[in-house]
């Protein structure tokens, strides 16, 4: 209860901020200023477009299928929010700590592929479905790579429970543990000799305990853009092509529902980013001998400090990964649909298949 | 010169192949090559008679005398039985080997010219080359059922030479004559080999020959082996022309003359002897008599109708069937290498008689072709002799083959004739002198038939020697343009005069003889039997020789006179009883007379017989079955058929039922299932319940 | 924690089982026919699943219906591609219009 | 937990019996997308917490999204126009399936209640997914890499075939029939 009451207004505010933020990017990469009127370096613009599309008018068109065009933008909406059920934000604040959580993530991609079917559909314009198509087509490929490049962590890491995810990155990785306790090492090769179970920091973070996870994380983070669908993958919503693609003909409140989603989106994938790969919650510095950087930057779990500093660790990562995401859809320019097609299953998809295969022989390194 | 046996054996099948490639290529392409292939065939003969000559060299200049060759090989394998056939190459069947292949091959080379142009000429070499084929076969064979397959062989292949110009009845009617009546004797032959196998469980010879040796070496006879002889006896009629089947010879005269030559006169009627002289031991003596006295009668039988004939040829034809009796004769005395002897001279001479007389019928036809050509068509009988005369000037080549072939059928001394004949007639006279001992006086007979014989033989051959070469053309009386023609008539093409000089050549005694008088010591007898034959050359023939030339002489008037009842009356009084004999003794008419219409007779009543009252009784079971059968029709139509028709009805309702189930759409399909699905749950709910 | 009584899933699943066979039985276009068995497979899989809690050792049910559900996409994967196929041919998915060209 | 229970089952029994009179054919896909979800609900509510997931995973992220592309790929002349199935075949069909729900219903009242106690209650609480993943790796291994062949030729089977349609020019338009 304590995280909903947490991300959903997060959400929300992320979205003001990420909105202006994405508009002062852009200014940014083209050399401009963007939105400087309203408030400190208008800061307050987003608010102010909010208020002004929440007066539009919902129209509905005469020949759209209602029921299924009013419901859409709920259900992407809606599917997109319960992935953050599973997000450990902190090392005691969880929605539901599934065993299955990783898995539930990815699931719930799909259901947001049925809500755009429903509003391309549901339109009954071809722009829309159309766009709706691209977009579900995009997304169920990519949804390979994904995947599997989330698969690779999971082999390494040998469960699908996010916050276990998140504990194993860290010091606190024997927190919970009464027997049998678990060690980090350098690489995650037991060889090696080196513990870093108490070193943490950087160290523990996946991308180090399986360096080839880098490569991983890349794929993940190429492959999310085109989960969420954002550019250089914005084929769906292209606008030189499809006008507005699945969310043509909407307006209002209920566009504003997909603008939400899709900084959700954004966000959710940049959390899983930072969960899966960058160490989650866990302090990037490691416990140099008696310089014991990774226990002075981070409480310990239940404690009020602990929560406070995990959240915030994890927040950086978080939208450093998300100013990534705005960097680029600022600097790449669109692919085509083939490119985007063989970019999923000609390199993305083999080179991940490589790599949750060479994990699993990583692991039994580590054992 | 010692071939290999390896070598000798791939001869003798060279020998036995080659004609029947050169039949196989010219029977497909015969039309197709240059010349219709005469020269292919020709050319093989001629190959074989290389061969055989070698073969024959080899033979007669090995260290080993009386050496001889078996090469038996496996035919085929019945159960446990494997089959075997062999050939067997001695002095006998190289000599035969060298009679049948010279014979032919000159045959072959004469008949490049005599046939030239006539039709059907791409079939005649083909024809030759399967009949020497067979005629080899037989030769070489050295087992019995081998041999009576190319002995079948070799009637077909006659009947389709005597049958050659199918476009003449006679010829047809001939041919067919002369196949029907090898098949009485072949049918001893069949039971002989029957009764061969029974016995001896192998056709081979030799195999038959050591059995026979073991079973019978100091005891007599039994029947069945008595029979078997007998059976190869009666072959040896059929195809050697004996009494009394000796009447399809004549009557083969229809075919070519190269034909008769080579078939009818030198070898497919030796094939006979040839059988008896390889089949010797299974003889008995009583079946020796038996055929003693056959070929004494036919020696007889034969000779006198050739007095009265006017056909150039059936004179040959009766001399031939006279001389055949002759070999068998021998047969009958157990005197195997004379026979044999005169089977091999007068193979010999009597080819050069009939290729010399068809030289001249060739002439005959020439001069018809010019009296056609000349607007003046006459016809008239080519061969007839009582047109003919006065050839000896025009063709002195076919004469002088004519007059030596003719002495050595006679057997005037210094030609061959005379040496093997000579012998025999010696040895009829021993015979029946050994055999009279007991007071048998009949066994006289067959001497005296067999010196009458030669009697006979001198004034016939003398006749033809002058109705063909003496006196003037006669045919010019009737018709005086043919003088003209006949005065620019020319000596033959050297393709007919070549052969004929040749076998003049073996008609003289220096072939076989060093000695004119006495074959005895001359290489032949020598090589065969070992000069175990010690005979003296006696006057009483030389005497009947004579004799019978002064009566040709003293008689020559009366036979010329002939012809003038024929230039008027065209042989209206002749008498009657020469007419019959004229006619192999009216043989076909007794034949028809007894066996055919006692035939018709037989059958007459037989179909009486089968019309009164089998078909009565037929009719009459016919009418029960009528009867019953409309009885089962009823039961068929209205009880059987009702119930197939029920049956009927039943199934193609139920068929209407379960089609409209079958729709072919699937939901109905499910709907049955689970509708069945249900059924049974119900079914069991309730049973267990209860 | 109060346990749901196993004979609730069956009725529940019996329930969609009907369902799906009526779907199937009534429906006339390919693709609800489809539907309808995924539905029915899908009352297998809770029977199997609910068992499978019965199952003191192993958890055979469950693995059951995930190659259930395993085969159930294929079948549909394949499904669909026929459909598609069989429109572009008869430009329908009706089963009485394609009934027409059985023969 | 019971509460859950009925409010599954009421979206299961709803959406699924509004398929059966619903006419038009997405909105029918989109009932089936509600049924199963709730359907995986009903699975975490029997402690299968990893079926429920490869539930929603495949039936909704792959099953039904393939639905839903084969009706836009097929409907599209006639989008809402699904004939309604005639008089006979709905009383046959009601009359079946009353016959099969009441054979369903009598053999579970039938059923002893004894050998359908939960025992695996300690199990359920922590997750199924370590021992399936376990099962899949021992006891069910030829299984499992059968079905995985099975699955990849199944999917390249669907691509011939859908290639196929691909390559034919779009001729069968009403034009020639």
């Amino acid at each position: 209860m304590i995280a909903l009451l947490i991300i959903l207004p997060s959400i929300l505010l992320f979205v003001v901020i990420g909105v202006w933020a994405e508009r002062k990017i852009s200014a940014f990469v083209q050399d401009r200023y963007g939105p400087m009127e309203i408030g400190y370096y208008g800061i307050f613009q987003t608010i102010a477009d909010l208020l002004k599309m929440l007066q539009k008018e919902d129209i509905l068109p005469t020949k759209a299928d209602k029921p299924l065009f009013l419901i859409a933008p709920i259900i992407i909406f809606t599917s997109i929010f319960a992935g953050y059920a599973v997000l450990p934000i902190s090392p005691d604040i969880i929605g539901s700590s599934a065993k299955v959580g990783v898995f539930y993530m990815l699931t719930i991609i799909s259901l947001d592929v049925v809500g755009l079917l429903m509003a391309g559909w549901g339109s009954n314009n071809k722009f829309a479905i159309i766009g709706a198509i691209r977009a579900v087509a995009q997304i169920i490929s990519y949804e390979i790579p994904l995947t599997l490049s989330v698969l690779s962590v999971v082999m390494i890491c040998q469960t699908l429970d996010l916050q276990e995810i998140s504990y194993q990155q860290g010091i606190w990785i024997n927190w919970n543990a009464t027997s049998n306790l678990e060690a980090n090492y350098l690489f995650g090769i037991k060889a090696l000799n080196i513990d870093t179970t108490q070193i943490g920091g950087i160290f523990t973070w996946n991308i180090f305990r399986f360096p080839l996870l880098m490569v991983s994380f890349i794929i993940f983070f190429i492959a999310s853009l085109a989960e969420a669908n954002r550019a250089p993958f914005d084929l769906p919503e292209a606008e030189s092509e499809l006008v507005g693609g699945y969310h043509t003909e909407y307006s209002g409140f209920r566009w504003g529902l997909f603008m939400l989603a899709e900084y959700a989106m954004m966000l959710l994938v940049a959390f899983m980013g930072a969960i899966l790969f960058l160490g989650s919650w866990n302090t990037p510095f490691p416990n140099i001998g008696s310089l014991a950087l990774a226990n002075w930057t981070s409480g310990s779990p239940g404690t009020f400090l602990g929560n406070i500093v995990g959240f915030s660790w994890l927040l950086i990562k978080t939208l450093l990964i998300v100013y990534l995401q705005m960097l680029i859809r600022w600097t790449y320019p669109r692919l085509r649909v083939d490119q985007l097609m063989h970019l999923c299953w000609k390199i993305l998809t083999p080179i991940a298949l490589g790599i949750v295969f060479i994990a699993s022989i990583w692991r039994l390194m580590m054992i | 010169m010692n071939l290999s046996n390896h070598t000798i054996f791939i001869i003798a099948t060279l020998n036995l192949v080659l004609p029947l490639i050169s039949f196989f290529i010219l029977i497909f392409f015969a039309k197709k090559i240059a010349r219709k292939g005469d020269w292919l065939g020709t050319a093989f003969l001629g190959i074989n008679v290389l061969l055989s000559v070698i073969l024959l060299l080899d033979l007669k200049f090995s260290s080993i005398t009386n050496q001889q060759f078996l090469f038996p090989m496996d035919w085929f394998s019945l159960g446990s039985n494997s089959f075997r056939i062999s050939f067997l190459i001695n002095n006998i069947s190289i000599l035969m080997l060298i009679m049948v292949n010279t014979i032919s091959f000159l045959v072959h080379l004469y008949s490049i010219e005599y046939m030239k142009g006539k039709r059907n000429y791409e079939r005649y070499f083909p024809y030759l080359g399967i009949f020497t084929f067979a005629m080899i076969g037989i030769v070489l064979s050295n087992n019995l059922l081998l041999t009576f397959m190319f002995w079948e062989l070799v009637g077909f292949s006659s009947y389709l030479l005597i049958g050659f110009w199918f476009d003449k009845e006679a010829a047809v009617k001939a041919s067919k004559k002369a196949f029907l009546f090898n098949r009485i004797g072949d049918i001893g032959f069949l039971l002989a080999l029957l009764i061969i196998y029974i016995n001896f469980h192998s056709f081979e010879i030799e195999e038959i020959k050591k059995g026979f040796s073991l079973s019978f070496q100091n005891h007599a006879l039994p029947l069945w082996i008595s029979l078997a002889g007998l059976g190869f006896f009666a072959a040896c009629v059929g195809k050697s022309a004996q009494f009394p089947l000796q009447i399809w010879l004549p009557d083969a005269m229809e075919g070519p003359t190269p034909v008769s030559a080579l078939i009818h006169a030198a070898t497919m009627v030796a094939a006979g002897v040839y059988l008896m002289i390889k089949v010797n031991f299974l003889l008995s003596p009583e079946v020796k008599i038996f055929i003693a006295f056959t070929g004494a009668t036919t020696a007889f039988i034969g000779a006198v109708p050739a007095l009265f004939q006017n056909d150039i040829k059936k004179v040959l034809a009766y001399s031939t069937i006279s001389q055949l009796g002759y070999m068998v004769m021998g047969i009958g005395f157990e005197s195997y290498l004379p026979s044999f002897f005169h089977l091999i001279t007068h193979a010999f001479f009597k080819a050069c008689l009939f290729l010399s007389v068809g030289a001249i019928i060739h002439a005959m036809h020439h001069i018809k072709h010019d009296l056609f050509l000349s607007g003046d068509y006459y016809d008239f009988d080519a061969q007839d002799m009582r047109y003919m005369g006065g050839f000896y000037k025009k063709m002195p080549i076919a004469f002088i083959a004519f007059i030596f072939s003719s002495f050595a059928l006679i057997g005037i001394p210094l030609f061959s004739g005379a040496l093997s004949k000579e012998i025999l007639l010696e040895t009829s006279l021993q015979w029946a002198q050994a055999n009279a001992k007991n007071g048998a006086i009949f066994f006289y007979m067959i001497p005296i038939l067999a010196y009458s014989t030669l009697l006979i033989t001198t004034v016939y051959m003398f006749r033809q020697i002058f109705l063909i070469f003496f006196n003037k053309f006669r045919l010019a009386e009737i018709d005086p343009k043919a003088e003209n023609i006949f005065n620019k008539l020319k000596e033959n093409h050297w393709l007919i005069n070549i052969p004929l000089l040749l076998l003049t050549l073996f008609s003289s005694f220096i072939v076989y003889s060093y000695n004119p008088l006495d074959a005895s010591k001359g290489w032949l007898l020598q090589w065969i039997g070992n000069g175990q034959l010690a005979t003296h050359f006696s006057i009483i023939p030389l005497l009947l020789i004579v004799s019978g030339v002064l009566i040709a002489l003293y008689r020559k008037k009366a036979l010329l006179n002939n012809l003038e009842y024929f230039k008027i009356h065209k042989n209206s009084n002749t008498p009657n009883f020469i007419k019959s004999i004229r006619n192999d003794w009216n043989m076909d008419a007794l034949y028809y007379h007894t066996l055919v219409k006692s035939g018709f007779t037989v059958s007459h009543w037989i179909s009486k017989i089968d019309s009164r009252i089998l078909d009565r009784l037929i009719n009459f079971i016919a009418v029960v079955n009528v009867i019953f059968a409309h009885l089962l029709h009823w039961i068929d139509r209205y009880i059987i058929d009702g119930i197939l028709n029920l049956i009927i009805r039943v199934t193609k309702l139920t068929g209407y039922i379960a089609r409209s189930i079958q729709s072919g759409k699937l939901q109905n399909y499910i709907v049955f299932l689970f509708a069945f699905i249900a059924l049974i749950f119900i079914i069991i709910y309730y049973s267990s319940e209860a | 924690m109060n346990e749901i009584p196993t004979t609730y899933f069956l009725f529940l699943a019996a329930f969609l089982f009907s369902i799906g066979l009526a779907i199937v039985i009534s429906k006339k276009n390919i693709i609800l026919i489809l539907m309808g068995i995924e539905l029915m497979l899908n009352a297998g899989n809770i029977n199997l699943v609910v068992f499978s809690r019965s199952d003191t050792s192993m958890i055979q049910g469950q693995l059951l219906a995930l190659f259930v559900l395993i085969i159930a996409a294929i079948e549909a994967s394949i499904a669909l591609a026929l459909v598609v196929l069989i429109y572009k041919h008869f430009n329908t998915l009706e089963l009485d219009e394609l009934n027409k060209y059985k023969n | 937990m019971i509460l859950l229970f009925y409010l599954f089952s009421f979206f299961i029994v709803a959406s699924s019996g509004a398929i059966l009179f619903v006419k038009n054919i997405v909105h029918c896909a989109f009932l089936l997308m509600i049924t199963m979800l709730s359907i995986s609900g009903i699975f975490i509510l029997a402690g299968a917490d990893f079926l429920a997931i490869a539930q929603i995973m495949i039936y909704i992220g792959g099953i039904l999204i393939l639905i839903l592309f084969g009706i836009m790929l097929t409907q599209r002349n006639n989008i809402n126009q699904v004939p309604i199935s005639n008089f006979r075949t709905s009383i046959t069909s009601i009359l079946i399936i009353g016959l099969v729900f009441t054979m369903l219903i009598t053999i579970i009242f039938k059923l002893d209640s004894e050998s359908l106690i939960n025992q695996r209650q300690e199990l359920i609480a922590s997750s199924s997914i370590s021992q399936i993943g376990f099962l899949l790796m021992t006891q069910n291994l030829i299984a499992f890499e059968l079905i995985g062949i099975l699955l990849m030729v199944a999917l390249m089977g669907a691509a011939m075939i859908a290639a196929q349609f691909q390559d034919k020019p779009i001729h069968a338009n009403s034009s020639h029939e």
